[in-house]
């Protein structure tokens, strides 16, 4: 890893609450209001080594670090979307983004972790706070029917705002279509990793982001249903620190391993092996 | 206003042309022009006020409500309670009753018609533990091979501390999921405001029916304005810009079957109770005719083909995983 | 009903408070502390006109009240306990309620409620607090066994103490068993309907009593696992008002339907028929 | 004490009667008749010393507890955590890993060998979530055809507010009846304290282990003291009368294997842990052999078979409603 990742880059610029720091080789930390050098932080899978805060990182961070080194290849890139309810904007937003080059809110694929053959779905906050429209959930889909015929798991490193506001009850519909295909992919018997990454809320998390066999969650990620500003509208109070996030969630049940993503990889590895899938 | 002022121009303009004999075509046209503009733009001012008149009805207190469904279609009704779990949700509201010569089991999210009522019923919005009993309800149908009815009016999933706590995400999709291959018929209506994934956990049916002035809606139009327009004030416009019409989500192919109300069910509700039974009457005989296999394979293809969006598939040439830009070029066509 | 209920007759016994009242032809109620008329609490099915509260009433009573006129055919009489683990003074207490005439803690044959044949099974808490030894898990088991052969319905009315701890483990177990025959039961798609009466707690409460399809609670009703004074001890201090009743039960979610005694057999013939139980 | 002094008294009459010869037969049988009756107090004593011994010995905190069981037994062990609809209950411990070759879930209650550690877990005493949880696993475990392991050490479950508040009754009640027909081996170890219904839901299984020195009682010997002898002192002699121990259990049929600990597992659980390992291998090669028809059928006989009952069929003439009297004739014989 020797080249500097967009997104980190991009908290460091967010992030960053010293502005007098130069060329932003150093960022302040969020977790412990510490000073760290950026090349640490790349070598550490943008987990902060002094307070394990976990960075944001962008899905080919992602599969540099989980994926045998050239084991990533796509799927299903070729479905993009379009803007079924001609709403305000999206078309426009649409286009720049493709513009940019991201692809969709959910990039998959199948990878190989350690030489065991894997199907794999990260969500790209980059696109529209990664979103479920009818391209995510359609190649959600496909990956959950593309596992039930091969026999092969899916993985899937969920982040998402939720629904795809731009796409009105098509995008709300995405939650059952996603949520049926992982119902008939599991009763094939394969095995569904689901790992919530900040943030996971709204309609992902309300679909197939909670219906892993296996529920994996990164150290502090903020994990819901409801906004918190929504709720904090509805309750006319504040929330209580901690609340949300994956340490608060797994103490509430719904979380099966808060897993530092140091860890992640190894564990990952280790879980698909139990599940005889190695072969 | 504007028009009027412009067509009373233009009449005027033909008065002179004609008593004066000169030939005014030209500034006439470019009247005509105006108006065909301010035309367009008042038919959207009037869409606006339609659409918004709607949201506001489906949320009419006067309205009946999913509980005075049930009182209404179903025969006998006998409430069951719980979760099994935590405790009993008075959002919600389920049993086993007649509806016709079928035993059915039905469950429908409560609103109130006073204020007394709605703090009894959370002003419809379930917790957890309100799904979690209609999905035991849901399983208890399957067992004895009773079709289900979900009467949905909601502004929503309950969004609080407790809520949360509970797993409001992990309970909508835990519906999703087991309701997504129940083996027994379900048929789900929405009543009034179909709020969200609130609204979609007692959605997953086999015929999605909407009562004619009823909305379904990813979002409120208030949330969608402030949010997305940064304007709390542009709720009516989202409301358009969303599609939660009745006739905008048959069109768009997400609900199968809009109820005539005739005079709107706040007016008087027997016409769409009566129009409403047919319906399910129908439905009924139809999917209870059909095999578990078929049922659960033709429920999967109905959620499986919602969803809009192009597959280049035809055009791409290169690697699956180096088409990003190619895709790029293809979308602006 | 012309005759005075033996158990009505004990309970009056036991809870009157005013021993002034001569013979007993007067009790203070429970619930309301006003003085009833033993003969109209007789035609209220054992229910306080007064209050609704709800007296204890004895299996024959049960019988009558719900069962159509000399529809009820026992089944399963001829077992009858034995003492395997030797238990000082079991086989003495054995023999003395044997010589009473009582038949063991739940009485189980058919019966025709409005017509309908169903199995019913009546716990009978005058036989060693209702508790459940093997002669009582064995009835139950072959109550739902039958039920299971012959497309039959099983409604039992629980009342008990709990395990029967003369017996054991052979008493604990009886717990698995039972419930062991209900999941039997249920897969062949025949209804059961449990219905919770004062009291329904330990081993009984933490098997067949909640697994009914339905669940029913009388009003009042005591029902939970743990005793009132264990608890206590437990957490030494005293137990909010209502705690473990039917209808904070109902509340926690665990009830579907708190019905009163003089709705009971309508509501029962109601659900029986709605599962198609007429032919 | 006794036994010794009227022995010594029948020596020194023997001694007597030799030496002096006279015939003190009579007296000596007589000594000897009070020595046989002695003999039998003694040795109930002994037994309730015995029993109670082991009743200790079975919760000494030194005694490895169901996460050692799994530390030692389990390789590879990833700990899975909670019931999907209130909390994760600490004091069981639940997960995936591998026992030899083969893949399996294992579920523990844990408990403490320390205060501190005993305050994290409960003491042993779960709450409703926590057989919830493993009641999860067990579901999850069937899908993938894991074998299970339930490693059991617990006074009871929790008797609090909260655990009656979220249904321990209807939690075990439901352990017990879906882990009745779960379509994978379930093999049930009982380490140390085997607490009552507490117990029992995690003690349905294709085959019961009982460690030699652990117990397994429907209450605690202290509790039934107190409620059936009305005497809290007599816990001892009431730990007999409940047939609480691993040879007793397996000679009334209820467990099917007590596992040598050598000199005990709190000296040196070494040898435990061997001959355990051992047993495990031989069943789950037995059951995994099975196919899940068989395997339920088993597991369904095994639990049918408990109870200890006269059926009086064949002495029955008289109609079956009306053979109260005669029941009670037959039962004195
Ligand atoms: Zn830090
Ligand atoms: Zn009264």
């Amino acid at each position: 890893m020797d080249k500097l990742p967009d997104s980190i880059k991009k908290i460091f610029i967010d992030k960053n609450q010293d502005k007098s720091l130069p060329d932003n080789l150093f960022a302040v930390c969020p977790g412990c209001q510490e000073i760290v050098y950026r090349p640490k932080l790349e070598q550490n899978l943008g987990v902060c080594p002094l307070c394990s805060y976990h960075f944001r990182i962008s899905v080919d961070e992602w599969i540099n670090f989980l994926a045998d080194a050239d084991s990533f290849t796509s799927l299903f890139d070729e479905i993009v979307s379009v803007d079924p309810l001609n709403f305000p904007g999206y078309k426009e937003k649409l286009e720049e983004l493709y513009k940019k080059g991201i692809n969709e809110g959910v990039k998959t694929g199948y990878v190989k972790l350690d030489g065991i053959k894997t199907l794999i779905g990260i969500m790209d906050a980059d696109f529209i706070m990664g979103s479920m429209g009818s391209v995510v959930g359609e190649r959600i889909t496909r990956l959950f029917e593309y596992g039930m015929n091969e026999n092969l798991p899916v993985i899937i490193i969920c982040r998402s705002g939720g629904a795809r506001m731009q796409e009105g009850v098509v995008s709300l519909f995405q939650m059952a279509k996603t949520s049926a295909a992982a119902k008939k992919f599991s009763d094939t018997g394969n095995l569904y990793i689901s790992i919530l990454t900040d943030p996971t809320t709204g309609g992902v998390s309300a679909s197939f982001a909670f219906l892993g066999d296996i529920i994996i969650a990164e150290p502090g990620a903020l994990i819901g249903f409801a906004g918190q500003r929504v709720i904090e509208q509805t309750i006319k109070q504040k929330l209580p620190e901690g609340f949300q996030r994956a340490e608060f969630l797994e103490k509430k049940g719904f979380i099966d391993i808060v897993c530092d993503r140091r860890k992640l990889r190894e564990t990952l590895v280790k879980i698909l092996e139990i599940h005889r899938y190695r072969r | 206003m504007k028009k009027e002022k412009i067509l009373k121009q233009i009449d005027k303009l033909k008065s002179i042309a004609i008593s004066e004999g000169i030939d005014l075509s030209s500034e006439i046209n470019r009247l005509r022009g105006m108006l065909e503009l301010e035309s367009d733009e008042y038919k959207k001012e009037k869409e606006i006020e339609e659409v918004f008149s709607i949201v506001q009805n489906s949320r009419k207190i006067e309205r009946p409500k999913p509980q005075d469904f049930i009182k209404s279609l179903i025969k006998d009704f006998i409430e069951l309670k719980g979760d099994r779990r935590f405790a009993n949700d008075d959002a919600i509201i389920g049993g086993i009753g007649y509806f016709d010569k079928y035993p059915v089991t039905a469950v429908g999210i409560q609103k109130g018609h006073t204020l007394n009522e709605n703090i009894t019923f959370n002003f419809g919005s379930p917790h957890p533990e309100g799904y979690r009993k209609a999905l035991r309800l849901a399983f208890q149908a399957e067992k004895f091979s009773r079709p289900i009815l979900f009467f949905v009016d909601t502004p929503g999933a309950y969004p609080g501390i407790d809520s949360e706590e509970r797993g409001m995400a992990q309970a909508i999709a835990e519906n999703l999921y087991y309701l997504s291959d129940l083996k027994t018929p379900i048929i789900s209506i929405i009543t009034g405001e179909g709020g969200s994934g609130g609204a979609l956990a007692l959605g997953v049916s086999d015929i999605l029916i909407m009562m004619q002035n009823a909305i379904l809606s990813v979002i409120s139009p208030e949330g969608c304005a402030s949010i997305i327009f940064k304007d709390s004030s542009k709720a009516a416009a989202a409301a358009v810009s969303l599609k939660l019409t009745s006739f905008d989500l048959l069109s768009l192919g997400i609900v199968d079957k809009v109820i005539d109300e005739g005079p709107g069910l706040d007016v008087d509700p027997q016409i769409g109770y009566r129009n409403l039974t047919e319906q399910i009457s129908t439905s009924l005989a139809y999917f209870t005719s059909l095999n578990s296999k078929e049922l659960i394979e033709h429920r999967y293809q109905k959620l499986r083909k919602i969803g809009f969006y192009k597959d280049t598939t035809g055009f791409v040439k290169k690697g699956l995983n180096k088409s990003k830009n190619f895709i790029y070029e293809l979308f602006k066509f």
